[in-house]
């Protein structure tokens, strides 16, 4: 029962969410619902059954990228010199057409749901409710089958942190 | 129902019997929830509690300090003068800045408040009274508690000033930056304990000062000493509470903030103070352990362990009031050094000696080792 | 293996999560409702405070990039130890397993390559906060840079 | 019957255009960053939810992670041109971004 309370209301959040980054206008706004929208997923990533992933997307999305897109909204002359690039394009349609784009996509995700559920429910592929901790697997898996991806990605790291270093680095003149 | 807290409430005789008859009645479900609900209830008064408090003995411990009284008017020995700050601070009128942005406005003080409270429900408070024990538990509290640097940069930017402005990118640049020596001090003990949630963290330990973490081997006694000057730091206080001291900073980020958002803010500080003295008692000082393990896992036991828990917090609580007024403050470019060139790596070198130390002896601590020896 | 998590025990998360956020709006309105509002005669109240002054333009003017260079540090070293959690976690079973050495080997070798990271880093005075835009030599006898941009 | 992997699809699915739209809606350099971190959400819950009911292992649960540690990279580097950009032409507007050569 809980589980289905919390999958309601991550997924809520995820929605609104992702609709809000669309419609604001001012661009700190839309890195708040971006907050929200990470928020819902980490949720729903305890649903199923993810606990360590849902806390890793907390801390490194919610931690870090989202203080990292606020930083940068505010060194590049804040909410002034934002407000240009977010007005709706004028191709985006009006009124009508914008109703028109949302009563197709409703009827496109009823469809699909029916049909994508008749097809899963052939196959079994019903719910599957064993949660077990997953923080010892992954550190295991990692150590084991994954341990070349785990070496390369420190070495990723290293090549994004010196090269959005000297990207970064306040010009010698 | 398994999970700990129940089973300590079982553990209570007389309760075992309503349990039966509300389970009937309510289904299992909706009586996890109501057992929740009334634990979360009380931590989460605690916390407030202990917030209030927390200012009551900041200014007495300070008035003493300093050879004067501190608040003695409202209530015995001063006791109630939170509440009466609570009250005055709820009569304040509600000031908004001229073009401020309303919803980051309120957003702020809110991403605080929540990012602490979540992180209070993986206290081990006693060994039944967990409120949550997750098996990533030390993983969550680092996660949520990230919120606060988010808090705190949005109110900074919110109230459409500059100075307050600047406030909020120092204090979040600071949070931001020191955290990286508490995640990899919290890392070092990881290694030795085994394992991520706190209740195995603090059973691996127990009550004698030999066998807690800190004096395991001098790579976690650094780890401690590194831990607990980050937690000062990414707390705002002490020699590190520079967003809101500086002349020209005003009052930092919540300069704008009147009434009740400034009681937020302050208590979210609080708040954040005595979770970190636990997480460093937990995880350093072998949290709740009683000495030979008096009352086991009895009634008597529980109340002991908490006794332990609040005894060590509160001792680490009075450790960083006094750091507070006595030490001075350091400048932006002191503070940023000393988390880049300094903490950062002797946290690091802990990780790696740590991890050496594992592997060669076997995770045995220093005193075994010599006790081995004859 | 590992106890088997019930979702539950999030139960308490989320309703810590509920309770602070019900105190936080709770308390902003029965603030709002009991608190005097003052009519602004000379609508100066809502100004922002600047020591008295007029508040002089508006407060989102550019600010240097050593924020932004912390951050960035930050993230990539909040990557590193959210990937060397599991692995430490798992540590102490593989040591008693008798795979200790290559386990340390791997964290050994994953740790030193950050460290690289924060070395060139700190040699290319990425790290130091005092840094005057204008790249004034260092002075021998360090006298204060008057034209450098303190900060 | 509601929480199947039906439904995790379309949520992510939901994502995947959200991000799309906002990709090619703004504008602003930073608000098309904002939009690929959407992208790159919905991508790693199909991951974990495939890995959930139908592989019943943990290699999806890897790989996101993995997607979590390019995503944080990637967000680096990005607003790291992005603030150049501002300081060599002064607007994060996409469209003033036309040289190559600063």
């Amino acid at each position: 029962m809980f589980v289905k309370f919390l999958f309601i209301a991550s997924s809520l959040l995820t929605i609104v969410s992702a609709l809000s980054m669309l419609m604001t206008k001012d661009i700190m706004h839309a890195c708040i619902f971006l907050l929200g929208a990470l928020m819902g997923v980490a949720g729903l990533f305890l649903t199923l059954g993810a606990d360590f992933l849902a806390a890793t997307q907390v801390m490194v999305y919610i931690g870090g990228v989202v203080v990292l897109m606020l930083f940068a909204v505010m060194l590049t002359g804040g909410n002034e010199l934002n407000k240009r690039g977010l007005n709706p394009v004028p191709l985006m349609g009006n009124k009508f057409t914008f109703a028109l784009g949302v009563f197709g996509a409703s009827m496109f995700f009823i469809v699909v749901y029916q049909l994508l559920y008749k097809i899963f429910h052939y196959f079994h592929l019903s719910v599957v409710d064993s949660y077990e901790s997953t923080v010892e697997k992954i550190g295991r898996l990692l150590l084991t089958d994954h341990i070349l991806a785990f070496e390369i990605s420190s070495v990723l790291l290293l090549g994004a942190l010196v090269g959005a270093a000297i990207i970064a680095r306040p010009k010698r003149n | 129902m398994t999970s700990t807290l129940s089973s300590y409430i079982q553990s209570i005789p007389y309760i075992k019997e309503n349990l039966y008859w509300l389970t009937e009645m309510l289904g299992p479900e909706v009586t996890a929830f109501v057992i929740f609900f009334i634990g979360a209830f009380i931590v989460a008064n605690v916390m407030a509690l202990v917030g209030g408090l927390g200012t009551y003995a900041e200014r007495k411990i300070s008035a003493d300090i300093q050879q004067r009284i501190g608040p003695n008017r409202v209530g015995p020995l001063g006791i109630l003068q939170f509440l009466a700050d609570g009250v005055k601070m709820i009569m304040k009128e509600n000031i908004v800045p001229r073009d401020a942005d309303k919803f980051l406005y309120y957003l702020g003080p809110l991403l605080c408040m929540v990012g602490i409270f979540a992180a209070c429900a993986v206290l081990p408070i006693s060994s039944g009274f967990i409120l949550a024990d997750l098996n990533v538990g030390v993983f969550y509290l680092l996660a949520i508690s990230s919120l606060v640097g988010l808090g705190i940069l949005l109110g900074g930017y919110s109230s459409n000033s500059k100075w307050s402005m600047l406030g909020g990118m120092r204090g979040a640049s600071q949070i931001i930056s020191y955290e990286i020596p508490v995640t990899i001090s919290i890392l070092a003990i990881v290694v030795l304990s085994g394992g991520l949630s706190f209740g195995k963290i603090v059973q691996s330990q127990s009550g004698l000062p030999t066998e807690w973490y800190v004096f395991h081997n001098p790579f976690t006694f650094i780890a401690f000493i590194v831990y607990f000057i980050a937690s000062l730091a990414e707390a705002n206080r002490a020699p590190f509470d520079l967003p809101e001291a500086e002349s020209e900073l005003v009052s930092g980020y919540h300069t704008e903030f009147t009434g009740m958002r400034f009681a937020f803010f302050a208590l979210a500080e609080y708040v954040e103070v005595f979770v970190l003295c636990t997480v460093a008692s937990a995880l350093f000082l072998g949290g709740y352990n009683v000495p030979f393990r008096l009352g086991g896992d009895s009634l008597l036991g529980q109340v002991l362990q908490t006794i332990v828990f609040f005894s060590k917090t509160c001792f680490l609580y009075y450790v960083v009031i006094w750091i507070r007024w006595t030490l001075p403050r350091l400048r932006v470019d002191q503070l940023m050094t000393l988390c880049w060139k300094y903490l950062t790596p002797i946290a690091l070198f802990n990780l790696v000696g740590v991890s050496i130390w594992l592997v060669i002896f076997d995770g045995k601590s220093l005193l075994q080792l010599i006790k081995g020896l004859f | 293996m590992g106890p088997a998590f019930e979702l539950n025990s999030y139960m308490p998360v989320i309703i810590l999560m509920g309770l602070a956020a019900m105190i936080v709006i709770l308390g902003h309105f029965v603030s709002v409702f009991l608190s005097p509002k003052k009519i602004d005669k000379y609508n100066k109240k809502d100004h922002a405070y600047e020591c008295g002054e007029e508040p002089v333009a508006t407060a989102w003017a550019a600010f240097s990039i050593r924020f932004y260079v912390v951050g960035l540090i930050f993230i990539i070293f909040d990557v590193e130890s959210v990937l060397i959690f599991p692995v430490a976690a798992v540590f102490r079973e593989f040591n008693q397993a008798g795979m200790g050495a290559i386990v340390l080997f791997e964290i050994l070798f994953f740790v030193f390559i950050l460290v690289a990271g924060i070395a060139y880093c700190w040699r290319k005075g990425d790290l130091d906060w005092i840094k005057s835009f204008q790249s004034i030599p260092k002075r021998k006898n360090n006298s204060i840079q008057l034209n450098g941009e303190q900060e | 019957m509601m929480m199947g992997l039906t439904s995790y699809l379309l949520i992510s699915l939901f994502l995947m255009i959200c991000g799309i739209i906002i990709m090619i809606a703004r504008k602003n350099i930073i608000a098309i960053l904002l939009g690929i971190e959407l992208i790159l959400n919905a991508s790693a819950l199909n991951f974990v939810a495939y890995s959930k009911f139908v592989a019943k292992n943990f290699d999806g649960q890897i790989f996101t992670l993995f997607i979590i540690v390019v995503a944080a990279a990637e967000a680096a580097v990005g607003l790291a041109i992005t603030i150049r950009h501002f300081q060599i032409s002064e607007s994060i507007h996409i469209d003033d971004a036309t040289q190559l050569l600063a």
